[in-house]
């Protein structure tokens, strides 16, 4: 049994996860970067370690210092969050090899997932729909054209080596593939000495529809329904609801399956994700399992009732999972939006510094994780979610009008936020009838919507911020006519 | 107070109609007259009910031209038509130097922002001779008179007490 | 349809009801005495009117001032919370005949539930069990002793006028109530000039357990499950848990139909409340219904997944009720403890004045309902909740621990409060084996265990304690050698 | 410092070490040294994480021999025998008022009902001395020593500050 558990991250996650650990009589261990050394989880833990400077590299990428710390504080396990080393397999091997319990699945599967030729293989060993492509590298020209007339046109020619858009032609016939393939290709040799390309189909309007999975190490396997993340900027999920509009019981069940099957055919132990692409006909394309418990967690605690960081210690720990999928029903609606320290217009670019007042919202069907306090600072070191702001309701609907009164709630004075974004995407008829894409803020134009939108909020303040101004211009005058009476309150000197 | 609002149409005019005390004013904005009562203020931010309807207000910076504030979460920017300031300046001098003196005094206690004119330069009466801050407010301080600077007694970054010598001129 | 409220409260309720109106697009009047000018109501509504000094007398109990604003304000409806106005017949008497809509029931329904003699021959003739006794007023000491006789002693001798436990007599035999009943009498003579004294069976050790009930206009009644609100002081809840230990699906179904039958008795509409005691050997007795929003609503909401305030709206605005008693599904459990401004050690004397500090508690499967912020004010004026904390869980256990989580996460500064008395309820073996009865407190010498808690708190803490002191006297020092440079921050003269 | 801690058996030592620098110190309590290091401060406040653990404390009100404090949202009252603070307080030029054992002071603040006793009158300590009333809450106010009334402080329909003086006992 887990006594003690360090956890190996920051921010609003590692405050997640001290929750549950009060709850269910956990020690906690809190690491902490000389940035961080005001933050809450440090103040909430039971133990906190400084582990060093405030980049990443030097603190909470560390794996030595981290490994350090558990064994000096006598934690027996460790809690990754996500991001950091959640999915660093080298990490869990060492846990590992230490025989400290790392929450989340076995190095060997961790491996697997991350492995993209590898996983792919398994998974069309397993009859997992994955989007059709390549089974492996094309060798030549012609493998690429024989392809690309099987699953069709448009197609992308992907490096294995890239990542995050780099790397990727998109073709639209047999002469464009000629003649990019030759680039790509010598692209791929330049940058990684061999040729590494695949062909995939290109596809154009989809959905992110994601399941969250469960498997004990005794091998029982569970969804715990789907998630969509369908609104995204830069392949960055930004709101996440489940369910999801499109999944109707029988989806669920099929698709479920389906993620279920995936989980075992890597072997995966603890909670994950599996990540699916959905067209508009209906069609479902898994993509990946991500090996670690998501940022969007809380809409599926939401939905079920269940406490997902208290089930990764029980199964940790050796568990059985306590029910089985017939077990699982889902109730009720529930809405995500990442709050996060950014510029909208300025192309999402980080904004971080102190945060001089704060009020975070409540009241019923609201859930509010965040590390945000007056006084606290966001730091330019780390990512910018500040905190992650959910809502429930009996319906779609009742979820989402809470959530806009939660975001006209949520005030952040400090840094630039993703709110008003937020506000204008809840309040479009294309969000309220659930036409989602991961295209959904280009496709529908929010960036100028929001535009408007904030001209419209000028537009309704702008007596209350003349009024303000005629005010502080009174308090000035008045200051210069007795400005020797120092310490004297405006508002006698108002009056 | 005559000013603009950055992104909306229009100029506005807004003034304090009667003060009705318990911190309640009518205030006049574009000819409509409302009743405002503050709640809470200080430099930096004021809470009022401006005809019943609750306002939170920041003040964010300020020069003479213009002002930013957030309005109930509302970035809204002001740009200000000068003559206000002017009447504020003018009771600045009141309160300054007068033309026999060499010292030009503070009207104002505050930081030195930057300061314009090197020892020994000509001024004319009128010419901007250092910024202040004070309270985030952006204060030109301009010469009382036409003449050399003598000496200057301020440092930028330092700070000037009210009534404290900025410079001399001669 | 009403389109804007006048909510006639302050603090959280009134907060409470702004929520739900954000949510489903009614527009909110605030009134506010002189004492609450810087409240949160006041802020977060869409308009706000002052209506007089702090004394309740002069502002939120003045019908008239109130009537006037909702006139001014174009308010098509008032919302009276709880407590103030919400159970006084004259002003929604009032409201009707202004046509302004009353949220709660009619005048004529309110008057009968508020007058105990009426409302105990009301519920007689509906079968409805109630507590053994005079069916009314008794005429002398014959007609006392032979009613004392049929229900069996002791039984209590109470004077229709008294209240709050004025006026009650406990008498153990005929001896000791020959002896009191005159007495009784006399004093009831000289106080009211009449005599007017019930008999009725004392009951030991009860358990108070209230069923929430909800009747629309078209006479749709049901119930929302039952709370069980055992812990109290001075006849004043404390804490309030959904559902009860003692109530399985059976009891529930039956003592439910009995709480319905009640209101159909009354001609109930809106929502209200059934209060029983329930003794040891499983007998419920009714006792009264309170004929506005509990302060325990919240719970409810948790294990049923509705919003009792929208639920009022829609019932005022003449809506059918959307489900059946059938529909209704109880899920997981509940629990609510009033966080009041009281000092437990002084006999829960009020304790008020400005909040310079608060933490408020968040996280999974916890609500708080507070009008705390930094900066706010506790006032003398009025009563001393200042916030509600509940927790949910799939188990009683779940949720309690979840409780004692949030209790040691809420941290306010500037008034004394109920937390940690509640720290030390919620970890009794009593509580956790939910054997609650309304002398918790008493039966079970919980004061005493809290001072031996508090005691171990200062212990736990004692060598914080002396390093906080040390630091400060090093600063102390520091500033009486340093103390000329005014502004130099501490941290850097105790380098 | 030597001192006491109201309810907790004993005596407590405790000095600084040694000072690290970045805010961090050696600190020996009872013989036991423990890292401490100082997340934030000011007068009234201070976070530190002694061996690993955080802890906030707020620092209300000190004399020279008694100090209370809020640790992790616990009251403690520290009772100091320590001779350096009165030498910091003789360097500073206060007096410190020293606890008075004359006054019975309102744990409340409230509006008085009734004074059960007159000026001259014998109490015995627990005996009421008034009736108070806050939040339509009623409070016995008793009286904390044996002795005679020396004077009373408060009047019938006023009202009594938190710690303000009921009376004077003798």
């Amino acid at each position: 049994m887990i006594e003690k558990v360090l956890i190996a991250n920051r921010g609003e996650i590692a405050l997640r996860v001290i929750r549950t650990c009060n709850a269910i009589g956990i020690k906690t261990v809190a690491v902490y970067s000389d940035e961080d050394y005001n933050s809450l989880h440090v103040k909430q833990a039971t133990e906190a370690y400084n582990i060093g400077e405030g980049a990443p590299a030097k603190s909470y990428l560390n794996q030595e210092k981290i490994l350090e710390t558990i064994l000096t504080s006598g934690a027996d396990a460790v809690h990754p969050g996500y991001g950091f080393l959640s999915e660093n397999d080298d990490f869990a091997r060492s846990c590992e090899k230490n025989k400290i319990t790392f929450i989340g699945p076995s190095a060997d599967s961790m491996t697997l997932c991350g492995d993209k030729m590898k996983c792919k293989a398994v998974m069309l060993k397993a009859k997992i729909p994955i989007v059709p492509g390549s089974p492996d590298l094309v060798k030549d020209t012609d493998e690429a054209l024989s392809i690309a007339n099987e699953i069709g046109y448009p197609v992308l020619l992907k490096s294995v080596y890239g990542g995050g858009g780099r790397g990727i032609r998109l073709v639209n016939d047999s002469k464009e593939l000629r003649e990019n393939y030759e680039a790509a290709t010598g692209e791929s040799m330049a940058a990684f000495g061999k040729s590494a390309i695949l062909v995939e189909k290109f596809l154009e309007k989809t959905r992110h529809i994601e399941f969250q999975l469960a498997r004990d190490k005794h091998r029982n396997t569970v969804h715990i329904f789907e998630r969509e993340c369908s609104i995204q900027r830069r392949n960055q999920k930004l709101i996440e609801i489940s369910p999801s509009a499109v999944v109707d019981q029988k989806i669920r069940d099929e698709i479920g399956q389906i993620a279920v099957n995936a989980a075992i055919a890597v072997d995966y132990t603890n909670l994950g994700t599996a990540e699916f692409l959905r067209l508009d006909d209906g069609t479902f394309y898994f993509i990946e399992i991500n090996a670690r418990l998501q940022v969007e967690h809380p809409i599926t605690e939401l939905v079920s009732g269940l406490d997902l960081v208290k089930m990764q210690f029980d199964i940790a720990n050796g568990e059985e999972i306590p029910f089985t999928q017939n077990d699982l029903k889902i109730n009720g609606h529930a809405i995500e939006c990442r709050i996060n320290a950014e510029d909208t217009f300025l192309d999402f670019a980080p904004s971080t510094g102190p945060i001089h007042d704060v009020t975070i919202p409540s009241g019923p069907g609201v859930r509010c994780d965040t590390y945000l306090y007056p006084g606290c600072t966001v730091s330019p070191f780390y990512d910018s979610l500040m905190g992650k702001l959910c809502t429930w309701g009996q319906n779609f609907e009742e979820a989402r009008v809470r959530m806009q009164g939660a975001l006209n709630d949520f005030y952040i004075q400090g840094v630039e936020t993703s709110i008003p974004l937020y506000k204008t995407i809840l309040k479009t008829d294309e969000f309220k009838n659930g036409d989602l894409s991961t295209d959904f803020l280009k496709r529908y134009g929010i960036l100028d919507r929001l535009t408007k939108d904030i001209k419209a909020d000028k537009e309704a303040n702008k007596e209350a911020a003349l009024a303000a101004a005629i005010i502080h211009s009174e308090y000035f005058k008045s200051r210069v006519i007795s400005s020797t009476e120092e310490g004297t309150r405006w508002k006698s000197q108002l009056d | 107070m005559e000013c603009k609002i950055e992104d909306i149409e229009g100029t506005f005019h807004g003034e304090i109609v009667d003060k009705l005390g318990k911190n309640e004013y009518i205030i006049k904005l574009n000819d409509r007259e409302q009743n405002l009562k503050i709640l809470n203020m200080d430099s930096r931010k004021i809470e009022f009910v401006l005809d019943q309807k609750y306002h939170k207000v920041k003040y964010l910076d300020s020069t003479t031209s213009k002002m930013n504030l957030v309005v109930d979460g509302v970035l809204i920017t002001l740009n200000k038509h000068a003559n206000l300031d002017e009447i504020v300046y003018k009771n600045l001098g009141i309160a300054g130097s007068t033309d026999s003196e060499l010292a030009l005094k503070s009207p104002i206690p505050g930081k030195v922002i930057s300061i314009a004119l090197k020892k020994g330069a000509s001024v004319k009466k009128g010419d901007v001779v250092c910024i202040l801050e004070s309270m985030k407010m952006q204060v030109a301080i301009k010469a009382h008179k036409d003449g050399k600077i003598k000496s200057i007694r301020i440092k930028e970054g330092g700070s000037v007490a009210k009534n404290g010598i900025i410079v001399e001129i001669e």
